[in-house]
């Protein structure tokens, strides 16, 4: 009875994306972001997208490969300090850059996959970002009107998932994962491990299927580490 | 005069027993190994971990568990791993009860600059806007001065602001200092500096009480 | 005519394969027992669940399980439970497609009444107005007519609103009946009622093609 | 390290709770309602409380037995048909009732938990649900502005729990939960189990504790079914 949403793999998974379009890309730094896909759209060199992700990833890994081909025509994002090509491509004018609060960039997503076109949030009011948008006081703080935020394509990783296209994710790698995933017209999951249908117990599904419309089984993931911070062991 | 570590020491003295704590990049991190044996704080990072414990030791690093600042990090019993949307609900709902972080300027007027120098430096402003604009108990841990030797508390911020009268506290190097009424009060001075050498590095309007005590580290 | 049993089994024949469904309480729910074989359907219940099966068998009642109509049901393999504000952010994120909803009075410009009666029943609107304002394809399922024997097909809806220029499709037990344009469109009788037992039973603005196939059962 | 938010009982729970106040109490029907917590309002006997709750229980449970003791002042809910009672006391004027759909209830606690001060949905709209609220158009669709729901307490009921206040629903009981959670200055949980620290996979708390200020096994659940379906075994 379950509606399938299984592709083949990548290729399958990343049709129908052209220059031009706005893409949505989940994780966080480069911890829970869509390896397979990203290396995908390098090599279907799709051209001019506008990209929505917390963060541009560095120089040769994550979104930082689609910046070293010139694919990207417009980042939104809430930051970016990690990679020296976008920074260079922004001063010089080459990229367009819409810097949003982390809070305000999770929930427009969200509320772009809720039906719910604006809400307000006190984050950014007094600043760049409030610049042309509405303010209004709530309990006398004032607020700042944000708008739903969607795109055509959604690319989310998660740690496991089935055909209905349920996703669970791994630890701090769910970060946007979930709200990109509503938001995205198209939402293409790849994941480390494709489960058999009934195998994830209904009560611990972060992402019901309704919102993922394809998914597949990464070939491999690299997991990059980009602080890599230990403690010594005790001796 | 403190080093990075004595600023994060003092700034520990802070935190209250059952707060639930956001800690910013540098600074503020190293606030958690100075925590006071038996007082249960939690630390929240937003990118999605509650209950966030030491780096891992060498060899158990996992990539899909870091905090906000990307580094490797462990869980403590009883953490929570959430997404996003959720962990800025904490934050802008006011469940997070203390904020830490750094700042290029913070004016008399508790406004913040941390996150943008134009045409020179653009890293974003990542969560920090969400938590300056929600959070009821604001600290900043910086230097007291910039690498050129500048005021980094002034009448008003040179900078783009990352929020508007938010800032409460101020622990520098030299001194902590309460922000009201639209200036800086000295509250305490860090060991061996003076109310003078703080005056001298302060361009923002200081209010200095009779008595000013040296931290007690 | 149809019974409320063949009402459902019209119905069921809108069900497109792939599609995620809301069914309303009432002759909706009895939909599911209709929908053709190898037709790969998933039903939505908006108090948190998605894969929705049919009713237990006898003695495998879960407390913790049921539908919104508060009826004991299953889970099918794949299913997924989640709290009430994800299940509308599905509705109203328009990520379910149809909508299968009962009517006290539905307006030829597709106004829909179903949750007071003024000074006689207030059941409260439930999830309904979130569903009607949201779903592009929403089907309603009723009698033509009410006990007393009046239309409530009508020019406009008497009862407080549920939902403004919303309903697409009318399934009664006399006809199947688009909305556009300002008026009831006739596009099927149900087996041996006339057009014109139709027409007298629609208060509404009725437009008739010269030829008004018979469903097909 | 993690914060203990254990009580003794229901008593100690329920400390604090005074005539007047605003409470919302999670549920859906009789499932997943705080049934612990309802019985020591009852026995506390506060007055003139304002519930925000999906629905009003049935005669003998549930809110159902705050109305027998004309405790409540005013409901909030989205659907109360089955409760001879409240209908009687509401159409008799005793009892104030404002009825609000039950996606914008949802979102409504969220917002109010998530510090989202109010947003536009289009549910209601051309309904008595919009009388006297802001009408804005977003995408040539009408929308109405709704504001964040708030309480001073909030009791919930889950499946499992720790002494951190994380939280594990079962089935649909989660329902409403979660999002009362955040919305309540005090959030109380009852729970069918309390176990260890460390116990729940933190992959899968569906409330994270933060949301929590008070935790407790309830002493006995009668979880009683409100329209027992079922279907005869295959012989």
């Amino acid at each position: 009875m379950a509606i399938s949403k299984l592709v083949s793999g990548v290729k399958e998974a990343c049709k129908g994306v052209e220059d031009g379009m706005t893409l949505m890309l989940g994780g966080f730094g480069l911890c829970g972001i869509p390896e397979n896909c990203i290396e995908e759209l390098v090599r279907l060199g799709v051209k001019d997208v506008t990209c929505i992700s917390n963060n541009a990833g560095v120089d040769n890994f994550g979104l930082g490969r689609l910046l070293q081909g010139h694919q990207i025509r417009k980042m939104i994002s809430s930051y970016v300090g990690e990679n020296d090509e976008f920074e260079r491509q922004m001063l010089s004018g080459e990229l367009e850059v819409d810097l949003i609060p982390q809070g305000s960039l999770a929930e427009r997503c969200r509320a772009g996959g809720a039906g719910i076109p604006a809400f307000y949030t006190p984050a950014g009011f007094g600043t760049e970002v409030a610049e042309g948008k509405e303010v209004r006081e709530f309990d006398g703080k004032p607020h700042i009107l944000e708008s739903a935020l969607t795109s055509e394509f959604a690319f989310v990783k998660a740690w496991r998932g089935d055909e209905a296209g349920n996703l669970v994710y791994k630890a701090t790698a769910r970060n946007f994962n979930p709200m990109m995933a509503m938001a995205g017209k198209i939402t293409i999951a790849e994941v480390e491990e494709l489960v058999p249908l009934g195998t994830i117990d209904p009560n611990e599904i972060h992402t019901p299927g309704i919102f993922v419309q394809r998914i597949f089984q990464g070939d491999s993931y690299e997991k990059r580490i980009e602080q890599r911070t230990v403690r010594p062991h005790k001796n | 005069m403190l080093d990075k570590n004595g600023i994060a020491t003092r700034i520990a003295q802070e935190v209250e027993d059952g707060q639930y704590v956001n800690l910013g990049i540098g600074i503020p991190t190293l606030v958690a190994n100075h925590i006071p044996e038996g007082l249960n704080v939690e630390f929240q990072s937003e990118n999605g971990i509650l209950g966030m414990g030491p780096f891992p030791f060498e060899g158990s690093e996992d990539a899909d568990l870091i905090n906000a600042g990307k580094q490797t990090i462990t869980a403590l019993p009883g953490a929570v791993y959430f997404d996003s949307a959720t962990s800025f609900a904490m934050i802008r709902g006011r469940h997070v009860q203390l904020t830490v972080l750094g700042a290029m300027e913070v004016s008399e007027t508790g406004d913040i600059a941390n996150w943008k120098i134009p045409g020179k430096m653009v890293k974003g402003m990542g969560g920090a806007m969400d938590l300056v604009a929600s959070a009821d108990n604001i600290v900043v841990a910086m230097m007291h001065t910039n690498r050129a030797g500048e005021s980094k508390l002034l009448p008003q911020c040179s900078l783009p602001l990352t929020g508007v009268a938010c800032v409460k506290r101020v622990v520098t190097n030299l001194a902590v200092l309460d922000i009201k009424d639209g200036a800086f009060h000295l509250v305490e001075r860090a060991p061996g500096v003076s109310v003078e050498d703080i005056r001298a590095a302060t361009a923002g309007e200081l209010i200095v009480p009779d008595s000013v005590p040296e931290m007690q580290l």
